[in-house]
């Protein structure tokens, strides 16, 4: 299942790039970002970030369908 | 939807008169400025980095609880980019009836804005180091508290 | 001291620029604006007179006060004389590091302002007639009640 | 003794004058207020104005002096 994931802020920094299409077998996020923190070193844990999926706030466990858009949100610090 | 996030220079005085109304009379503004310290390290330059398709949607639902709330028109623009010292990184405009509610829904705005708004602040230093903030909110882990005014705030 | 009685139009963008400094966080400013309508009757204009050989001493004292309590910078300007709808009657800058101060400093110097400051308002109506404002405090008699946030002010 | 008044807001409306000298014979704001009360028809009571003796607040009961400036002032309604 191919999934898009949308990096922001230093998870963008750490994986050096803004978004990249991912094959799942998992409809899991928390898998999805397990492994994504493996690969690019996150320091967050998953339960720290807000999901956002098709540009909307989801519940963390949210099961992933095919060509979802997906964002893990580190806490907001904008003003 | 009184919301904007942009690129450019904020310019306060042109957002005010869009709040002008024979019916408000009490306006309250907030904005940010880019200070040229934090935490003891010389601050060079801010970063705004925002989720784009995601703010507007955030911003309105701020927008919505506040004139719920407080019976207030209001209205945010964030800036986001490279910001310098002095710069309005983020400007709130209330009006209403009477003070009160400008004040209350004007803090509960910005609250939420720092705390909901899906944007992220790079700290550059005058050493060229440079840092992600971690998190602005003094460990307020829910939005429901930041109707509370805290004594202590970051 | 930060405090200027004026029969001239209020400018808020040149107020503004003065209170610009780099080691401000945050800027909350209040203006109250005449409105065209007051407790039912149309307002055509309001009239401001003043105490001009005691309101410096209050005024000065009010911002003592906020900076003490809050460690603000603020500034105050009334007007006075004819004012019509849409008028700024006064005007209240703030800044300080962080954003919370700010609100409680702007706040707590416009109720004391209203309650305080040797002022007073007459309001001519659309059809001519005329009225003193007899109180616009809601029967709060005491300055000290002024640091709590009224839920139904005047 | 002679004493200047200074009329504010509703007050002077109703003096039709902003200020005047008067001649007191005793040194209470009280009793010249009382005085001015009825020549003036004003609403309030003593206790619902503050009192100011040349240019600064007073205490309702402070003596009055030759020269002295009062002034009584209605509830304050700026903003």
């Amino acid at each position: 299942m191919q999934i898009k994931v949308l990096y922001f802020a230093q998870l963008a920094d750490l994986a050096g790039r803004t978004e990249e299409q991912i094959e799942v077998s998992e409809r899991s996020a928390e898998s999805l970002y397990a492994d994504l923190r493996t690969a690019y070193n996150f320091p967050h844990d998953f339960k720290q970030l807000q999901v956002a999926i098709n540009h909307e706030l989801s519940a963390h466990e949210t099961p992933l369908e095919e060509g979802d858009e997906i964002a893990f949100l580190p806490p907001m610090t904008g003003g | 939807m009184n919301f904007l996030l942009t690129e450019q220079p904020i310019n306060p005085t042109a957002l005010r008169e869009k709040m002008l109304s024979p019916q408000a009379g009490a306006y309250c503004s907030y904005e940010g400025w880019v200070r040229d310290h934090n935490e003891g390290k010389e601050v060079a330059e801010l970063h705004y980095s925002s989720y784009t398709q995601l703010a507007p949607s955030i911003a309105d639902q701020i927008l919505t609880e506040a004139k719920e709330k407080f019976n207030v028109t209001a209205a945010i623009v964030h800036r986001t980019g490279p910001l310098r010292v002095g710069d309005i990184a983020v400007w709130v405009g209330v009006t209403a009836h009477h003070r009160g509610d400008t004040f209350l829904a004007c803090r509960y705005i910005i609250d939420n804005v720092k705390f909901r708004l899906p944007i992220w602040k790079k700290e550059i230093y005058t050493d060229n180091s440079e840092a992600w903030i971690e998190n602005n909110h003094c460990g307020c882990a829910d939005p429901a508290n930041l109707q509370i005014h805290h004594k202590h705030e970051c």
